[in-house]
């Protein structure tokens, strides 16, 4: 799973049919100690989280699929949980 | 999912039977937040009908085949949204 | 496959109701020569692992292939404690 | 999708019992304009593609989604022959 960072969303009307109903959010990798990368997600967000959060991305298009309760969504990166505090032990 | 620009389209007579009136387009990878295009192109299955020029979504690897209501379709990239802006921190660039 | 030493934990309150049981620890990728990539994750804890602890980690759909990962909505789990690796006796 | 042109082929006597039949074909990558890229994959052939044809390939676990390939341990198909590619406004010359 990756850190990230929810920056802003997307409007799309026209989607195809098995993801009507997501709402997509921009994600930008971040690491642990919250330097940004180049890379860029589109996400489903499934937990409902603000842009400037910090969210968790699973990329694996089974695990949509499961939380969106439909088969084959084809959506890999999604936000499964929102970071309140990253500890690093160092 | 990743963001992309249209930038070009394909003609194939000659196809595997279960991408049979299915579009082939070019698309270029747009880093989102400053708009620029980033050089990367790759071909991309269009269940959509875009046309060139538009900004769209795709998605890749085993994913990229369930973009179709068809059950095997052997594609390893399609365009599964239209996108008709993006909004960045409050602001919207495009 | 790949090799990671866990380096951190993440505090989450807000999180899907299938993740709750589990623990998420931050990874520090390692690479053929047990030397630090740059590159971190973070995974779902299977086995019991402590800080420092240099771990095997699994990816991709895989990932959801044990016991207590197979209805969880992860792509990272740690599957085992690396007690000796290589030629590093 | 990898856009790519054939510059050979693979003989194999001894295979996967499931790759009887199958014909391997060495394709090299090519950028939007026509030109190689550094970069070579062996595809198998479902469509019946001839030496020098510019094609697309689809790698990965989707190349297991067709009636033909999906009990076998196939990661590169080639798909489609391309005819005609538009870009920027103009077609390239694929030949």
């Amino acid at each position: 799973m990756e850190i990230a960072k929810i920056i802003g969303t997307v409007v799309s009307t026209i989607k195809v049919n098995k993801i009507e109903n997501t709402r997509l959010k921009i994600a930008q990798a971040i690491n642990p100690y919250g330097k940004e990368s180049d890379l860029f997600y589109l996400v489903e967000d499934a937990v409902g989280v603000g842009i400037g959060e910090t969210v968790l991305l699973a990329d694996d298009g089974e695990t949509i699929s499961m939380i969106l309760g439909r088969e084959n969504v084809p959506i890999r990166a999604s936000v499964v949980a929102k970071v309140d505090k990253i500890n690093m032990y160092e | 999912m990743f963001y992309a620009k249209v930038i070009g389209k394909t003609y194939s007579n000659f196809k595997h039977p279960s991408l049979e009136g299915l579009d082939i387009k070019i698309i270029e990878d747009v880093n989102i937040v400053t708009g620029k295009l980033t050089g990367k192109k790759t071909l991309a299955m269009d269940p959509l009908g875009v046309s060139i020029g538009e900004y769209v979504a795709y998605e890749v690897s085993t994913e990229a085949t369930w973009a179709f209501d068809l059950d095997m379709v052997p594609a390893d990239t399609s365009i599964t949204a239209i996108i008709d802006s993006r909004d960045i921190g409050g602001e919207d660039p495009v | 496959m790949d090799l990671a030493k866990v380096v951190g934990s993440i505090t989450s309150v807000s999180k899907l109701e299938q993740l709750k049981p589990v623990k998420l620890f931050v990874v520090h990728i390692l690479g053929s020569d047990f030397g630090p990539t740059g590159n971190y994750g973070v995974a779902v804890d299977t086995v019991g692992v402590g800080y420092g602890d240099i771990v095997l980690i699994t990816t991709g759909s895989a990932a959801k292939m044990t016991e207590i990962t197979k209805e969880i909505p992860t792509d990272t789990s740690i599957v085992a404690r690396v007690d000796n690796a290589g030629d590093r006796q | 999708m990898m856009l790519g042109r054939v510059i050979g082929n693979v003989v194999s006597v001894i295979k996967d019992e499931n790759y009887k039949g199958l014909k391997l074909l060495v394709v090299q990558e090519l950028d939007m304009e026509g030109s190689f890229k550094d970069k070579f994959v062996i595809s198998a052939d479902l469509i019946g593609v001839g030496i020098h044809e510019v094609v697309m390939v689809a790698n990965g676990t989707p190349a297991r989604a067709t009636q033909e390939t999906k009990n076998i341990g196939l990661d590169s198909i080639i798909v489609a022959k391309i005819e005609k590619l538009i870009f920027e406004g103009r077609e390239v010359d694929l030949q």
